[in-house]
């Protein structure tokens, strides 16, 4: 075997020959013990502070977020900015396609679709986010506890959910809208009552399956409360699935709303939401498609970003994947 | 070696059996006996080493003692207190006392979690530290297992084989238990650091004196290690002795055999060794033989061994031997 | 295991029982009765007791939940008050089959697209195949699922004329309304097994397999898949139950004659039989489906235990 | 003859906080029917240069080398089809991790009998068959029924040997055993021992045995590489390293052991000290800051190979003739 | 879709979609408009809607209506044939007659039969069915006993509540409406085939009494819910006729050959709660009448060709005593939109500018017309009137709940009458019907339609109908918004296909070419 030189990059003297070494190099540099401790302490981070490190890095999640945030801000202060008001009608200007007076085109009452569609966003964002948000609680701590705790609590709360389920939505939610009224606020109540549901049976799966594994039973060893394995360790470790969950909670939130709005019970017009604007569109879908363009687009932007934002949380949430 | 008379812990007639079922609709099931009728103490301040055949229940064993198995009967006494009926609540003040190393480093770490997470959850359950002083005792912990804090960051799948069972060591060791049962603890681990974590045990238990059920296969470092060792075979203590007698004086054929199959780390021994080879296949725990289980493969067995399974007796000074042969 | 099915099909009754109860008092508790006035039929109210009358609904409400509760358990569902030479047996015993079929086709193709769809965007992620999944799958839940019959309908229909637009008396009658109905599925299981499976990928024991020489198909579509497919499962279960009773949507659209549309149409006519038949029997397929998914998780995944 | 012939093999790590160096320009060969021990610190890239050669890294890893040949293929570039003729039948692999390594959702018989069936082309039975025998000659016992368990339902020490089982199926040609018997008693652990000698001798099977239980490599090994750092410190035969041992670290290792054939106890000997972050590793020596005998040179480059027989090279300032000359250390 | 039709070559089939299955095939029991269309394609009573839109002869030879107006003979025509081929007789009407009427049944038709003489009492249980006022004298004389002298009875006839079933196969083993075999008819078709919600088949009935008249050989009705559905049903050339377009897909045909438009007696309209401040106070009611802008509604939002409705009875209905014009025509327009006019009105009940107006809210359900409709109405009244009014949507049971409990100020609403007359419409607004929703009352109202009831006069009675309506105009405890129409499409090589006045299509004369 031959003597190759191993070279580094910083190679401090490339050239120079085995022999030419100078000899104050061959001096003993003593006692390893006190030589051994400059540690380099790097900034600590935890599993949540590392997500959103890595989550930033991920270009499509970040463009995916800005996407949301700026459409939410449109939302916002779009409609104060707008010449427009969602429901000044100009009958006489009905169902003229996109134009530099009104960028979405009118409807067929002569509205600015635009200012509608940035007015739909408010109901629209705040029924899917609100809805999204309320369910993956109540989904994930439920299918948590009942995963966990098994045995004749899953079997009773399980039950519950089957019950739930079939009970049609329809009686309760016409007879809340009778005694609260077609608000945006009991909409979301309405639309809360069941649709967790989906998202905690995939979490009881997932804690099912998780709760056999050896980390949960050493967490047990060190003498962690089932909740806080619950919390700590199942729930972070089935967070693929709860994303996905919750991404597909917004949607259906939102369109959930629109089919309320064609039984009469939803938000009352001439406000509308983008479920409704779509809706209203269909009849004109092949006549004047952008009434239905711009909304389905808003929507389609919105499920695209939070899509991106999904995917790059589960990836930042996932340790083991990288780059 | 300061050991205090006081019994630690203690188990009595410990059982813990599993039912397999056969097929998925099939109604039948057999019971596997994976820890059948264990009986042993430790004193405080000792160390317990366990050895026996791979599949024997040593770590069932030591996961029962923990309550991290429901016991199927037996009791376990831990500073006299019973513990094998009680409740998570009732567990907790125990849990801070009573901590095991596991012996599949990686299954045991939370895939989620950075190794300054697992090593601080200890610490955050039984609110040992929080803020600035948290993150010293972490620091520390990592640093007396042989990490640096740089690792702190990082995930157990970023790590080897060893160093995982130390990030293991460490969290076993946050909360500054009484108790560890050490299930492999080193086996992962090159000897210099085996002998790193093996220094550190023993300062430990010299520091604060520490009790250890220390379950291992390699019996260098078990007698080394030991006071007490307890060898086991199918789910049964069939010896128990102060180490040095043990190895001086060892009873059991199956102990016979178990220690004559060490390897030396020496090419040279290593040729001439001679080691006593076992006939016959390893009995199954689902339907272990009758009386000795040791007899189908016992050189020396005779007829009484088959009939009635033998206690463990005292031979004097403390040296249990479970075996119809010796006497 | 038969005494855990026999428990679960004794709490199953327990729960339609709770189901039917909650069901028959929300019913009466909304506005409106089936023969309720409404637009067109200025019917005199002397006329309208008569009609309720023959329909027992003016006993008091308790009798008339008492006399449900009976026949329901001889198995009678009774007949429906709009179309009241229609039993509510006869419905279910036309409609389900049909909903069921077009529900069972839907869910086969769901799966037989969505699972390789999540696969391949797990295995290809970031590629050019994750993209496309992506894309379909926010298609497939940012636009609703009538707007998708509809464009489905004209384009194959009036546009290419290639397929029919109403009825289902052959194969191709199917296509359109399965692709209506498969299409939110698709999504939704392609996303999840996705997530699912990007999890298991970077297991151990896929390296393992790996290892042995397995062929990547197999180490996916048997390691990998059976690892990842709880959430899959969990999932299918109540959308079985669901799709095999039809969708009011697409049974609108396409004009199916399943039972789908009884549903809704059942509460805003305030067909009481059909409202509370229909529940008894869909809460009926989600108990059984919801027991078939908790079996198959044991049978998936044996440290599963579901019996404790 | 050369089976593995591996030269200036190169493995990282992509993470957030920079590039770990698994691996650093390791090169080692093994010619048929030879059996090597791999032995080194924890972390230093053992079981990594292994999975290199088998291409089994998760996708954030790189591997670059200069040769990376197996009986005359060169494994860096063959296609994924060949790849899998030669995984599982042609270099089987025994992993570190037996519980994460074994798919919990299927039998243990499935397991086995699965690269059985692949590329022996034999019937169900037949695997079935062949799989209750393999798991006898790993002294599980009755293999009949344990073929139907689950993983989870077997000990640290039957899924090890389940490891090796699935291993040993397809009568490689040569054996990876990363750790195989860590978790196994010193009863088994010799017949297994013995089962890879058997087959060694009978098939001509070249082993890699990973492990640190010296006693292992002892009985079992022709040479022994010693690893540290990502790098091959040393390497020699057997008696070579045990009993002429050149490199500090070597000798650290050996001095750790201990010394069990007299009752009386003594204190374990370990190398002070932690091993090198790989993040950035050092310049010179990757045992440098722990040497006792370290020097100014050992800190700023990195030694030279320097054969001290044929079969021995050693990485060592050391060994420079302006060393200082080192005392020996008294080993083994 | 053709499948069914074995000789499609020279067989003559014409296929039409109804949003839904008939609700029921018993013409006793109906009271619904879609099984009235099915049926009036399989049943004819003594009467029919003639292709004139007015009432002629069908089952009945001849009728002899006595000088009171009140007792009428039907001679049953010898030929009349049920669709097995046994005659049908005038025991055959009396059976269904009182049947209709029997407590038992309880139909919900009962009260189209109550101008039979005790009618309503018998069906109240009252007297015995033996006293209600039809007699079969012999196997083909009917002999009708009504209660008041009823100028539009012919026109009732006309309905499916009069239709003969046949005795045996009522009171038959199985339901007789379930299967086509026990479904016995008397009109131009019989059922061959039903497939539950999917579609039924007609065949030409061989034993009608005008089969000969009668040219096509298939008539299938198939069930398309979805407009969306129909109209690429109907573009598809899958069905030849359709009526149940949305109004935007009507808009598109609307200068189309296959486009046809046909008047409907009915109205569009919004009641007006009358015990809600402060609609209590007819001015304010006729300035939010009067303010809004129909014309511009029917254009631009509806996008159709309906008529805008300045009075309350509707185009179609043929004036009593010049029967070549249209009541509607004769009597004029009943007020003006004047917008300013409006405001003054408003201003003078004391809500200028809709100052001090309290919370006002529009009912109206959920289908896009009427919210589109009402979106436009609340832009209107907000211009014209300066007034916000907010609109709330219900699901229609609830709707209906509440307008019957008069828990609402306007609602929208809408009425179809059943015979040529205005009293069909203006009945509505007698303070014994106005009980439920707008609460109206007018004894003036009142009594000049009791009056019409019992008088044969056709000139007084249509100058008591004019005064009635001018009235309720002038109250405006209704806003009428504009006269339904029935449009409908029918494929170019399809002829003959009529719509009645009340929007039920007809067969019987329909070709194809
Ligand atoms: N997926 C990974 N990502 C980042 N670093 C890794 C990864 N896998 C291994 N490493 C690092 O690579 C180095 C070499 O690991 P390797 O598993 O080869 O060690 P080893 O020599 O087998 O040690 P042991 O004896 O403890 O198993 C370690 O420092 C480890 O931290
Ligand atoms: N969860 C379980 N279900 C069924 N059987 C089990 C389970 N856990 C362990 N066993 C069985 O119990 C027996 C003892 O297992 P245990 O893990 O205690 O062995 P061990 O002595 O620790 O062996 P090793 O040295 O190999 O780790 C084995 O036969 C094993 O198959
Ligand atoms: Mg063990
Ligand atoms: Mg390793």
């Amino acid at each position: 075997m031959s003597h190759i030189l191993k070279v580094t990059k910083d190679e401090p003297f490339p050239n120079d020959h085995w022999h030419d070494i100078p000899d104050e190099l061959f001096e003993r540099l003593g006692d390893s013990r006190k030589r051994n401790n400059e540690a380099i302490v790097r900034p600590r981070k935890t599993y949540w502070q590392d997500a959103w490190s890595r989550f930033r890095k991920d270009p499509l999640a970040m463009i995916g977020l800005c996407v949301v945030i700026i459409i939410t801000l449109a939302a916002i202060i779009g409609p104060m900015l707008s010449p427009y008001t969602y429901d000044g009608q100009n009958l006489g200007n009905g169902n003229q396609g996109p134009s530099a007076e009104h960028w979405f085109g009118t409807d067929k009452f002569g509205r600015d679709i635009f200012t509608r569609t940035l007015y739909g966003a408010r109901i629209s964002l705040t029924i899917g986010f609100v809805a999204a948000a309320i369910n993956m609680v109540i989904g994930v701590i439920y299918g948590g506890i009942s995963g966990y705790f098994g045995g004749r609590v899953d079997m009773i709360m399980m039950r519950v959910v089957d019950m739930l389920i079939a009970i049609p939505d329809l009686l309760y939610i016409i007879l809340m809208m009778m005694f609260l009224g077609n608000s945006l606020q009991s909409i979301i109540i309405a639309l809360c009552i069941t649709s967790w549901i989906g998202t905690a049976r995939i979490v009881r799966s997932q804690v099912i399956t998780l709760k056999h594994q050896e980390y949960a039973l050493a967490a047990r060893c060190i003498g962690e409360s089932k909740s806080r394995i619950l919390f700590r360790h199942l729930l972070p470790n089935s967070i693929g699935p709860i994303i996905v969950t919750v991404t597909f909670l917004v949607p259906s939130a939102i369109f959930s709303e629109a089919f309320l709005s064609f039984l009469g019970i939803g938000i009352q017009v001439p406000i509308a939401s983008w479920g409704t604007l779509v809706n209203d569109a269909i009849p004109t879908i092949f006549t004047e498609p952008y009434q239905m363009l711009f909304p389905a687009l808003a929507i389609s932007v919105t499920m695209f970003s939070l899509n991106f934002i999904g995917d790059g949380l589960r990836d930042a949430l996932d340790p083991r994947l990288k780059k | 070696m300061p050991v205090a008379s006081e019994t630690l812990v203690e188990v009595k007639n410990l059982k813990k059996h599993f039912t397999l079922t056969k097929g998925f609709f099939s109604k039948k099931a057999n019971v596997l006996k994976a820890v059948d009728d264990v009986s042993f103490s430790i004193k405080k301040g000792e160390t317990f080493g366990l050895v026996g055949e791979s599949g024997c229940g040593k770590s069932t064993t030591g996961r029962t003692l923990l309550k991290l198995y429901e016991p199927t009967s037996g009791h376990i006494l831990f500073d006299n207190n019973p513990i094998e009926n009680l409740k998570h609540k009732e567990m907790l003040p125990f849990r801070k006392k009573m901590q095991m190393i596991f012996q599949d480093p990686y299954a045991s770490l939370d895939p989620r979690m950075t190794v300054a997470d697992i090593i601080g959850d200890p610490l955050d359950v039984h609110r040992i530290a929080k803020g600035k002083e948290r993150i010293d005792r972490i620091n520390e912990l990592i640093e007396l297992v042989g990490l640096k804090s740089d690792h702190l960051n990082r995930y157990p799948h970023e790590f080897s084989g060893g160093q995982r069972q130390r990030i293991g060591i460490a969290r076993a060791l946050a909360v500054e238990p009484e108790f560890i049962v050490c299930d492999e603890p080193i086996s992962a681990l090159d000897v210099s650091i085996q002998a790193q974590v093996v220094n550190m045990l023993e300062e430990l238990q010299e520091k604060f004196g520490l009790t250890y059920l220390f379950i291992s296969h390699d019996l260098a470092m078990v007698r080394y290690l030991s006071h007490k060792i307890g060898v086991m075979y199918l789910g049964s203590l069939v010896e128990v002795a102060e180490a040095n007698e043990l190895y001086t004086n060892m009873q059991h054929p199956y102990t016979k055999a178990l220690l004559s199959a060490s390897l030396l780390p020496d090419p040279d021994m290593a040729e001439k060794s001679e080691r006593i080879r076992l006939k016959g296949d390893i009995p199954s725990p689902v339907n272990p033989p009758s009386g000795c289980a040791f007899r189908t493969r016992c050189p020396y067995a005779v007829g009484a061994c088959s009939e009635e399974k033998p206690q463990l007796k005292d031979i004097g000074n403390g040296h249990q031997v479970a075996c119809h042969v010796v006497t | 295991m038969a005494g855990y099915i026999f428990r679960r099909i004794l709490a199953g009754v327990i729960t339609l029982f709770f189901l039917t109860t909650i069901t028959f008092f929300l019913m009466h508790a909304i506005p409106g009765g089936p023969f309720s006035p409404s637009e067109q039929r200025n019917v005199p109210i002397s006329v309208i007791e008569k009609v309720e009358e023959k329909y027992g609904l003016n006993e008091p409400l308790i009798v008339q939940y008492l006399n449900y509760l009976k026949s329901l358990a001889q198995l009678d569902l009774g007949i429906s008050f709009k179309q009241p030479d229609v039993s509510v047996n006869e419905l279910i015993e036309q409609g389900f089959p049909i909903s069921a079929k077009v529900g069972i086709i839907a869910i086969i193709v769901a799966l037989l697209v969505g699972i390789p769809l999540g696969i391949i965007s797990a295995v290809k992620r970031g590629k050019w195949a994750d993209w496309l999944s992506m894309i379909i799958a926010t298609i497939g839940i940012s636009i609703p699922n009538f707007v998708i019959a509809v464009l489905l309908l004209f384009l194959f229909a009036v546009v290419l004329k290639i397929l029919p637009t109403f009825g289902l008396t052959s194969w191709e009658h199917y296509i359109l309304p399965v692709a209506g109905l498969s299409f939110y599925p698709i999504a939704y299981i392609a996303r999840l097994m996705r997530s699912s499976m990007l999890e298991v990928m970077r297991q151990d024991y896929i390296r393992t397999a790996r290892a042995k020489g397995v062929h990547e198909l197999s180490v996916l579509g048997k390691h990998a898949l059976r690892n990842a497919i709880i959430p899959i499962i969990t999932y299918l279960g109540p959308l079985v139950a669901i799709l095999l009773t039809g969708s009011f949507v697409i049974e609108r659209i396409f004009s199916i004659p399943g039972i789908g549309r009884d549903f809704v149409t059942g509460i805003s006519d305030r067909d009481y039989s059909i409202i509370l038949s229909l529940t008894v029997f869909f809460g009926a397929l989600i108990i059984i489906a919801n027991l078939i998914v908790d079996i198959l998780y044991a049978v998936i995944d044996r440290r599963v235990k579901i019996n404790e | 003859m050369k089976l593995l012939e591996i030269e200036n093999l190169r493995t990282n790590f992509h993470i957030d906080s920079g590039k770990v160096q698994a691996v650093r320009g390791i090169s080692f060969y093994i010619d048929k029917g030879e059996s090597i021990g791999i032995v080194g610190e924890s972390g230093s890239g053992k079981s990594v240069s292994m999975l290199s050669v088998m291409g089994l890294l998760p996708d954030n890893a790189t591997v670059e080398a200069d040769r990376m040949n197996f009986e005359g293929v060169e494994l860096l570039d063959v296609d994924p089809k060949q790849m899998r003729k030669l995984r599982g039948n042609e270099i089987g692999m025994i992993f570190q991790d037996p519980m994460t390594s074994l798919n919990p959702l299927f039998t243990i018989g499935n397991q086995i009998m699965e690269p059985i069936r692949i590329h022996l082309n034999v019937s169900k039975a037949e695997a079935r068959r062949r799989a209750i025998e393999i798991l006898k000659l790993v002294e599980i016992p009755s293999p009949e029924s344990r073929l139907n368990q689950y993983p989870h339902e077997f000990s640290g020490g039957m899924r090890q040997r389940v490891m090796i089982a699935i291993a040993l199926s397809c009568n490689p040609k040569l054996l990876i055993a990363d750790e195989p018997t860590t978790a196994l008693d010193v009863t088994i652990q010799a017949q297994i021992l013995d089962l890879m000698k058997d087959l060694k001798k009978k098939l001509n099977t070249s082993i890699v045995l990973i492990t640190h239980d010296l006693g292992v490599v002892a009985s079992m090994c022709e040479r022994i590489i010693v690893m540290y750092g990502g790098q091959i410190v040393e390497e020699g035969t057997t008696r070579e390293v045990f009993y002429n041992p050149k490199h500090p670290y070597t000798w650290g290792l050996i001095r750790s052991l201990p010394k069990v054939s007299t009752g009386e106890k003594k204190k374990l000997i370990p190398i002070p000290g932690s091993p090198p972050d790989l993040l950035d590793p050092p310049k010179g020596c990757p045992f440098a800051a722990r040497c006792e005998h370290a020097m100014k040179i050992c800190e700023l480059r990195q030694p030279l190979d320097t054969n001290v027989t044929d079969t021995h090279r050693v990485s060592c300032w050391l060994m420079h003739p302006k060393a200082p000359k080192v005392a020996k250390e008294v080993v083994v | 879709s053709d499948e069914t039709s074995e000789n499609s070559q020279d067989e003559k089939k014409i296929i039409y979609a109804l949003p839904d299955e008939p609700e029921t095939l018993d013409p006793t029991l109906n009271v619904y408009s879609r099984s009235s269309v099915v049926m009036q394609n399989l049943f004819r009573g003594l009467y029919t809607i003639g292709p004139e839109g007015v009432p002629v002869p069908s089952l009945a030879a001849e009728t002899i209506v006595d000088e009171t107006g009140t007792k009428y003979t039907f001679k049953i025509h010898e030929d009349a044939k049920w669709s097995d081929g046994e005659p049908v007789t005038a025991h055959d009407f009396e059976y269904s007659w009182k049947r209709v009427l029997n407590p038992d049944v309880a139909s919900g038709a009962a009260f189209d039969l109550y101008y039979l003489k005790n009618g309503l009492a018998y069906n109240e249980g009252k007297v015995s069915a033996d006293e209600v006022g039809v007699k079969a004298v012999d196997e083909h004389t009917l002999e009708v006993e009504l209660e008041n002298p009823t100028p539009y009875f012919l026109n009732l006839l006309c309905a499916t509540s009069y239709y003969p079933v046949r005795q045996d196969v009522v009171e038959g083993e199985e339901e007789w409406t379930k299967s086509p075999d026990t479904y016995l008819v008397t009109g131009p078709f019989t059922l061959v085939e039903k497939k539950a919600k999917e579609k039924y088949v007609l065949k030409k009935n061989p034993n009608y009494l005008n089969a000969d008249n009668v040219k096509i050989d298939t008539l299938e009705i198939v069930f398309i819910e979805a407009p969306e559905a129909e109209l690429a049903a109907y573009m598809n050339g899958e069905i030849d006729v359709s009526d149940n377009l949305s109004a935007e897909a009507m808009a598109q045909y609307k200068d189309s050959p296959e486009y046809t438009v046909s008047p409907r007696i009915g109205t569009y309209y919004f009641d007006i709660n009358v015990t809600k401040e402060p609609f209590d106070d007819p001015q304010v009611r006729k300035a939010f009448g009067i303010s809004i802008n129909r014309q511009q509604i029917i254009e631009n939002v509806m996008q159709s060709t309906e008529k805008p409705a300045y009075g309350f009875v509707p185009y179609g209905m043929p004036h009593g005593v010049q029967t070549d014009q249209e009541y509607r025509d004769v009597v004029g327009n009943l007020f003006e939109e004047d917008a300013e006019e409006a405001k003054r009105l408003l201003a003078e009940a004391g809500y200028p500018n809709g100052e001090g107006l309290p919370e006002i809210e529009l009912l109206t359900m959920a289908s896009q017309t009427d919210k589109d409709i009402a979106q436009a109405i609340q832009s209107m009244w907000k211009e014209n009137l300066g007034v916000e009014v907010s609109i709330r949507t219900m699901e229609s049971k609830v709707y209906w709940d509440e307008l019957s409990n008069g828990n609402f100020m306007i609602a929208r609403d809408g009425w179809t009458g059943d015979y040529l007359d205005p009293m069909t419409n203006l009945t509505l607004f007698e303070s014994v019907n106005t009980a439920d929703d707008t609460r109206w009352v007018n004894e003036e109202y009142d009594a000049l339609l009791q009056e019409n009831r019992e008088i044969l006069d056709q000139q007084k009675r249509m100058d008591n109908y004019a005064k009635a309506e001018k009235i309720l105009m002038d109250e405006m405890s209704v806003i009428p918004l504009y006269f339904y129409e029935d449009s409908f499409l029918v494929k170019p090589h399809v002829k003959g296909v009529l719509k009645n006045y009340i929007g039920h299509t007809y067969f019987e004369y329909a070709d194809v070419e």
